[in-house]
């Protein structure tokens, strides 16, 4: 019973602890795990990530050039990143954001030049 | 109309319904209501009722034994109301794309409104899913 | 008269609204929080009255109305300075209505909620028709409009068996026994799982004017004048709402146990000092 | 003319009565019965509205030595049906009580009539008196009992029909139902105390004949039960009698009420002691409880209208000879005590017609507490509640009978949900239930009046009775309310309501009755005005007022007719724009698993359908009469006992 | 007497996961009680046939998101086991410390639930805003919040340096004292806690035992058994007392966990400071050939991995064992003859999880 006391006394006197997201972002820690960026550069499309992936997220096209990634599959393992022979994923720090359309990124590579 | 309509998005009642997830994302969904997000800040309360809701929060894959359970619940939530998937492997499967009791998103059972990608989401991914349904709820859908 | 009788059933809910805002407010610093904006009950209200309307059976609908009004009426009758006994009989009637639309649905929750509801009944109205006698027994009279002095000095102990009733009345803990307002217990939202929409408004409607007219009977312990009375009344409301925090919430047994013992129990012995000492 | 209507009052029911026995046709009996009815509320009608009061009448010596004789055979009726059971049964406490009790009392009143009285028989003038309190007592009696008589037609058809029983035993049934009207009459006119002694013993006879009237073994325990203990009151009656002649040397009600000394002290607690015999109060409270093997028109009888009222119109009438004494105090405690405890007892039961009971003796509890207050207003309560209770009860009593009747049920449990199966009875009953608990009906003003009486109350003992008033009223809510609770529990549907077939004999009778609850409810002003106010007028000073028809005292007022427009509002506004569109319909909330929308199932276990349950709160544990009854009935006979030493110190 | 007869469930506000109860209750007694699961089966087992060994690592974390970790270090140290990996010793400690830290953050979470299950909403609030402290030191550490995802076949993905374990301290000495100044005080003195606890849901040693109860549901009835004691990871360098309650009620339980937080905390206290120099994994080459049990003790209690390779890259068979399946028929005895009230009280003292029940 008065045990609570003291503690809301003092919650109710001092600045709540909220942390007033959306208007003020804390900015996410150095290590968080948020979405995957493919380089086009390096990446020559030879489909471990895909196959490593443990939610089925990316496919890898060879023929056609693309790698499609779905961010609403991923499960953001990193496993793909750790996995890929030419380091050509990177994990960003942000999340990728909710949207009214769950829709698969498309990831177009040039035309080879081999 | 607009004071119906601000009302409606100032005041979004939950309805936290776990369809088969790994727990990750409900306790990122409580994690919301607790001191250091408090979604009540936006008039958001955790109803546990369809019958008070207008958000249906889903989190988990819908899987065989649990889909029915799903629909009734959405059945018996009053109209406007949203549905806002919480969760990878609620949007699609992701993790158990291949578990053989799944049978997919959320949006395979009912009708979807806005999808929180993330394993787990994180609590500010869930706010941002919310204030998107937000919209749709203050349209009246 | 007419102006006061509109003024009563205009203001308040205002007034209850309000209150209610803040609670949340206070509620939420209290546990570290921001909490919503203090005119949120007004918000969930419009957006309950614009919901659609899904129904399980009638009867309940009709009840909620029934419930509403006779709170008004009772709301009125305190404004026009009436019975202070018959108002606590009409206020059991409105809840009579509440529990019976909670009774017509086949629904384990609510019925569940009714019988606990029914229980909180069994224990605030006995305090809360001894208070009236107490006030009657200091002032000659059961009328509101002959109370002319500060009852406070001789009936603070039925002040605080008020303040039991308060709590029950309000829904808060440790004797949020029929509808849970946090909604995460067993009984889901007990009495009013079943009510949805305009009829869920309503109901809080019908609690804001039930919130208003409870405090301003406590405010009456305290009429020398009316702002005192008021303060009496809002300082017993933080009160609850520091006792809302400050507990877990407690079964049925222990609020009739307490209620009766130490609600019952004040009351009574305060009447008798009353009938032996003074009066 | 007033001469003539006392006596068709009195002895047209016992001529109806011995008429109904002698017919074998059942057209011909219902015919009689029908009569009887119309005769007997059309008498006290117009005798109400013809009579001047308070009158006094005397009939011819003859009927004093009628009385004398007919007492003794009744006795010696009383006698022979101790003796059979003895003769058949071997020893048992039913007929050993009985024959010891009929043998005190046929010894102490024949020592008394044939030693010590200096005339025989004992002539008093004027040997009837009636006041208002009589005519309104008339007024229930002929009425409500007529309408209850009326039912049984129909209702005895059924029941026998239901039993398959060969030979009807419907003469006899009626009989005794009509008679009891008389006897009834009878009470309430007499001025002899003789008189009264053998009305009284007559009601005696009739709920023990009608209450063993299926002659099953129950029936018959239960009939020797209330005979039994309503000797007990007989005794009471013998004691008072002699007492009262010795130390006053005339046997008239009025002369002793109105020249009270304190020798009168003893005699009225025996009196008292009979009322609360006759009415059922704690501890005697299990003849009452027996009673309701009997089939239904008896029991609504017996509440409402005769009977357990003759006990607390005796006491009520008594009142004022014990205005402002110690025995007075008792009286309200032991009536408060009743009240609170019949109420916590009701709560949990779970057949209907023992809750009915149960309110029945909480309500007569409340009536003696009244009594026992003794101020005007609280004689004014006593007296409302007098009259609302019968109606209501009288009411709730023929529901329960007609609901029995299509369901072969009388446990509430089975109620489950009836409003739609049988939506207009359920709704008359409800609306019954209602009557008895919400303001403003009549019973909550009176139980209004009741505790703002009781809180003026200047004894000391006014805290107490207090406690047991308050208590008593919420178990009073508790146990309506779940009961009310049961019967609206309905599952989701689309289909609108559909009524059940009318059947005039059935529904007539209980729907004007509750017609009378409600008008008169409305019209309190104008009911106070002319039948209470002149009632309580008789003896006391009238301190109610009813300016622009509010009910008001010198310390409250009671609006009634502004909360009938609320109620009205609350009830007819919204049924006209609330609309039920079947594709708004949905299940209730089951955590998700119904199985469709209007079962009331889950499903659980393997997927299977399991049927939800929702048993009613009992408290069974908790306030049973198992664990309760035995200390209740303790406590009130130390309260008894108090009374006794008080009145005799 | 009248009988109630309402499920419990799936969707009850009570239960963050769909479970049912079947009640039957007299008044509000409880008589009796049939629980329905497998609302959220998902068939993970047979999916972690269907995968690469090494991708279940992902999956069976996400058997459930609580103790993630647990699972995932079960699943790891079984196919070690079977492929005799040396793991090296700071992996070891490392280990230690997420799985510490996970089970701080379960038995807060669940403490949090309890109170909300009793409606101290307060508590409630004052539980979980401690709990963010340790979800922010996850978070820095492995980079989820919940979902620590840093075990590997071999060892594990993350380090922490020097730099990183002094804001560890930093911030769990914040965490203690937070925990010290408002939680705890209120639930080892507490009246309408203890109310609501003390005497509920008992469940003595024997039962106990003959039920095969785990983790606190068994401490809190008197049983000293632990699956640390059996020294996998670090413990056996770190040193393990296991805590013990004898009372067997829900209260006896709450205080297990409360002070099995406490001593997870000096535990990774310990294993920050004890932690050696050195690789974090070792490569692992080859594919799990024999059959293994793993065993780890989850906040919830002993958690068992049975794992069968086949010499391929997919797995023959996994079985997983889980606390929850062990505990539920010891909920079975503690249910019955209580109030519907103490049912969420009863039900959470055991901290039933769902998810890696049913799978
Ligand atoms: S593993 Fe790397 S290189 Fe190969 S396809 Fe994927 S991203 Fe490209
Ligand atoms: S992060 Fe994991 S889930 Fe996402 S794409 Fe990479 S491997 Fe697949
Ligand atoms: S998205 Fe991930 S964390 Fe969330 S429920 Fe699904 S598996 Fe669990
Ligand atoms: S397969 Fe299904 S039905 Fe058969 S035993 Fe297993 S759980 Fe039962
Ligand atoms: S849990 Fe059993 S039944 Fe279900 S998918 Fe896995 S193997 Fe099949
Ligand atoms: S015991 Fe609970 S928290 Fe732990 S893994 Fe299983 S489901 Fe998750
Ligand atoms: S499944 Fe496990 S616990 Fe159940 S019977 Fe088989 S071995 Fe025992
Ligand atoms: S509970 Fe165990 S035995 Fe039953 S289906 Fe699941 S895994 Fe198989």
């Amino acid at each position: 019973m008065p045990w609570m006391l003291p503690t809301i006394m003092k919650n109710l006197f001092s600045r709540p602890v909220t942390r007033r997201y959306p208007y003020v972002k804390r900015p996410p820690f150095p290590e968080a795990r948020g979405k995957l960026h493919f380089d086009t550069e390096k990446c020559n499309l030879c489909g471990a990530c895909s196959r490593i992936c443990p939610a089925n997220a990316i496919i890898v096209d060879k023929e056609g050039r693309t790698i499609k990634y779905n961010p609403f599959a991923c499960i953001y393992c990193g496993n793909c990143v750790e996995g890929c022979p030419k380091k050509a994923i990177t994990m960003d720090i942000l999340y990728s954001p909710p949207a009214i359309q769950k829709e698969e990124e498309v990831i177009t590579f040039p035309p080879s030049t081999k | 109309m607009n004071w119906i309509a601000r009302s409606r998005a100032k005041s979004p009642w939950l309805l936290h319904y776990d369809c088969g997830s790994c727990n990750g994302c409900d306790i990122e969904i409580l994690a919301c209501l607790t001191p250091l997000y408090d979604i009540e800040r936006f008039g958001i309360v955790n109803m546990g009722n369809p019958k008070h809701a207008d958000i249906l929060l889903v989190t988990g894959p819908a899987n065989h034994p649990n889909y029915r359970v799903l629909k009734n619940l959405y059945e018996q939530m009053p109209e406007p109301k949203v549905v806002v998937v919480v969760g990878s492997c609620g949007c699609t499967g992701g993790v158990f794309h291949n578990c053989p009791n799944i049978l997919g998103g959320i949006d395979k059972v009912i009708p979807v409104d806005v999808y929180v990608p993330g394993c787990a989401a994180k609590p500010e991914a869930i706010i941002d899913g919310v204030v998107l349904a937000l919209e749709k709820l203050k349209n009246g859908k | 008269m007419a102006i006061i009788f509109i003024a009563a059933i205009v203001v308040t809910p205002f007034i209850g609204g309000l209150l209610r805002g803040i609670d949340r407010k206070l509620t939420a610093h209290m546990q570290g929080r921001i909490g919503p904006p203090i005119q949120q009950p007004f918000y969930d209200i419009i957006k309950l009255f614009s919901k659609s309307q899904i129904i399980t059976t009638r009867s309940p609908l009709l009840l909620v109305y029934g419930y509403l009004l006779f709170i008004v009426a009772a709301v009125v009758l305190f404004a026009l300075k009436q019975d202070l006994l018959m108002l606590i009989l009409v206020l059991g009637v409105a809840d009579v209505l509440l529990v019976m639309g909670s009774f017509s649905t086949r629904s384990p929750y609510s019925q569940i909620g009714s019988n606990r509801e029914l229980l909180q009944m069994f224990s605030y109205e006995p305090i809360l028709i001894l208070a009236s006698i107490a006030i009657y027994m200091e002032t000659g009279s059961f009328l509101i409009s002959r109370i002319q002095q500060p009852l406070l000095p001789t009936l603070w102990p039925v002040y605080l068996a008020l303040l039991i009733a308060l709590i029950i009345l309000m829904r808060k803990s440790p004797f949020d026994i029929s509808a849970s307002e946090h909604a995460h217990q067993e009984i889901v939202r007990g009495i009013f799982t079943e009510y949805s929409g305009l009829y869920l408004g309503l109901i809080e409607l019908a609690h804001w004017y039930e919130l208003v007219l409870v405090l301003a009977v406590i405010s009456l312990l305290w009429t020398a004048g009316v702002w005192p009375g008021i303060l009496l009344a809002l300082f017993s409301w933080f009160i609850v709402l520091i006792i809302d925090n400050i507990n877990a919430r407690l079964t049925w047994s222990w609020m009739i146990r307490t209620s009766w013992v130490a609600g019952i129990g004040l009351s009574i012995l305060n009447i008798i000092g009353l009938r032996l000492f003074g009066g | 003319m007033t001469a003539s209507l006392i006596g068709i009052a009195i002895l047209f029911p016992f001529a109806a009565g011995f008429v109904c026995l002698t017919l074998k046709n059942h057209k011909a009996r219902a015919g009689v019965v029908f009569l009887s009815a119309i005769v007997l509320i059309a008498t006290s009608i117009l005798f109400f509205s013809q009579g001047t009061f308070p009158l006094g009448y005397t009939p011819s010596h003859e009927w004093d030595m009628a009385i004398f004789v007919l007492d003794y055979l009744l006795m010696a009726y009383f006698l022979y049906l101790g003796l059979n059971d003895f003769f058949r049964n071997g020893i048992k406490i039913r007929n050993v009580s009985t024959i010891g009790l009929v043998l005190v009392q046929a010894i102490s009143l024949a020592l008394f009539e044939f030693s010590w009285a200096p005339e025989l028989p004992i002539t008093v003038e004027p040997a009837l008196f009636i006041d208002h309190l009589s005519l309104i007592m008339c007024l229930i009696i002929c009425i409500i009992g007529s309408l209850i008589c009326i039912y049984g037609i129909k209702y005895m058809q059924d029941h026998e029909k239901h039993l398959g029983l060969e030979k009807t035993k419907q003469n006899w049934f009626f009989f005794y139902m009509v008679m009891f009207l008389g006897a009834m009459n009878g009470i309430v006119f007499a001025n002899n105390i003789l008189w009264l002694y053998f009305f009284w013993e007559v009601t005696t006879l009739c709920c023990y004949a009608l209450i063993r009237h299926d002659e099953t073994p129950e029936a018959i325990e239960s009939g020797f039960r209330a005979l039994w203990m309503n000797l007990i009151g007989g005794v009471g009656f013998v004691v008072a009698i002699i007492l009262a002649f010795n130390s006053y040397g005339t046997l008239s009600l009025i002369t002793l009420i109105s020249n009270p000394t304190p020798f009168l002290l003893l005699p009225l607690a025996f009196l008292f002691l009979a009322a609360l015999t006759k009415s059922a109060q704690v501890p005697f409270q299990g003849w009452l409880l027996g009673a309701m093997v009997a089939p239904v028109p008896v029991s609504a009888l017996l509440h409402s209208s005769t009977m357990v009222k003759a006990g607390v119109y005796l006491a009520v009438r008594i009142a004022p000879a014990f205005w402002g004494t110690s025995l007075s105090a008792m009286i309200a405690v032991f009536g408060g005590f009743t009240f609170m405890a019949a109420a916590i007892l009701a709560i949990s039961q779970s057949e209907a017609k023992r809750v009915l009971a149960y309110s029945t003796i909480s309500n007569l509890g409340l009536i003696i507490l009244c009594a026992g207050i003794n101020t005007p207003l609280a004689i004014t309560a006593a007296i409302m509640l007098i009259i609302f209770h019968a109606i209501s009860k009288g009411l709730l009593f023929l529901c329960v009978g007609n609901i029995e009747h299509n369901i072969w049920s009388k446990n509430i449990e089975d109620m489950q949900g009836l409003v739609r199966r049988l939506p207009l009875i359920t709704g008359i009953t409800i609306a019954g239930m209602i009557s008895m608990l919400l303001a403003p009906f009549g019973v909550l003003i009176s139980k209004w009046a009741a505790i703002e009486a009781a809180g003026a109350s200047a004894s000391l003992l006014s805290p107490l009775i207090l406690l047991f008033l308050v208590i008593g009223s919420a178990a009073t809510t508790v146990f309506w309310v779940k009961w009310i609770g049961r019967f609206l529990s309905e599952v989701p549907s689309t289909e609108g309501l559909k009524m059940e077939p009318f059947s005039p004999l059935y529904h007539t009778p209980v729907m004007l009755l509750i017609g009378g609850a409600v008008v008169l409810s409305i019209l309190i002003a104008p009911v106070y005005n002319w039948l209470v106010s002149p009632a309580v007028g008789t003896f006391y000073l009238t301190t109610v007022s009813t300016q622009s028809w509010f009910f008001r005292s010198a310390i409250g007022c009671f609006v009634a007719w502004p909360l009938f427009i609320v109620l009205a509002a609350a009830l007819v506004v919204p049924s006209l724009f609330v609309k039920t569109k079947p594709e708004r319909i949905r299940a209730a909330y089951m955590c998700g698993e119904n199985v469709e929308y209007d079962t009331p199932q889950f499903r659980s276990v393997a997927d299977d359908k399991f049927e939800l349950q929702l048993g009613g709160v009992y408290l069974e544990e908790d306030l049973g009469e198992k664990k309760l009854d035995k200390w209740f009935k303790v406590i009130a006979l130390i309260i008894l006992l108090v009374l006794f030493v008080v009145v005799l110190v | 007497m009248a009988r109630t007869v309402i499920p419990f469930g799936p969707q009850h506000p009570v239960f963050p996961e769909p479970i049912q109860l079947k009640l039957e209750c007299e008044d509000e007694r409880i008589v009796g009680v049939v629980p329905v699961i497998g609302y959220i089966s998902r068939g993970i087992e047979k999916a972690a046939e269907l995968n690469p060994f090494r991708n279940n690592i992902f999956l069976c974390e996400r058997v459930c998101g609580i103790c993630s970790f647990m699972h995932a270090l079960c699943y790891c140290q079984g196919i070690e086991d079977m492929m005799k990996v040396e793991v090296p010793s700071r992996a070891r400690f490392l280990r230690v410390f997420w799985a510490e830290l996970s089970r701080m953050h379960s038995h807060l979470l669940w403490l949090g639930l309890l109170a909300d299950s009793f409606g101290f909403e307060s508590l409630f609030m004052q539980v979980w805003r401690a709990r963010e402290i340790i979800l922010d030191i996850s978070e820095m550490t492995s980079g989820h919040r919940i979902i620590q995802s840093t075990n590997v076949i071999g060892g594990v993905r993350r380090d922490i340096d020097e730099e990183m374990a002094q804001k560890v301290e930093e911030m769990l000495a914040q965490f203690k004292e937070l925990a010290d100044r408002s939680i705890l005080p209120t639930i080892l003195n507490d009246p309408t806690i203890k109310e609501r606890t003390v005497g509920k849901g008992i469940l003595t040693k024997e039962q106990a035992e003959l039920l095969a109860a785990v983790g606190p549901t068994l401490r809190g009835s008197g049983v000293a058994s632990d699956m640390r004691m059996t020294e996998y990871a670090a413990y056996k360098e770190i040193g393990f007392e296991p805590i013990v309650e004898t009372a067997g009620d829900s209260y006896a339980r709450t205080l297990v966990r409360v002070k099995e937080i406490y001593q997870s905390l000096d535990i990774i206290l310990k294993a920050l400071s004890m932690m050696p120099e050195g690789d974090i994994a070792v490569r692992v080459t080859g594919r799990p050939e024999g059959e293994v049990v793993s065993r780890v003790e989850q906040p919830r209690g002993e958690l068992i991995y049975y794992v069968k390779g086949n010499g391929t890259a997919n797995l023959e068979r996994l079985k997983i064992g889980t606390p929850t399946f062990a505990n539920i028929p010891s909920l079975l005895v503690m249910l019955p003859g209580c109030e519907l009230a103490d049912v969420p009280v009863i039900t959470l003292s055991i901290d039933p999880c769902i998810a890696c029940c049913e799978r």
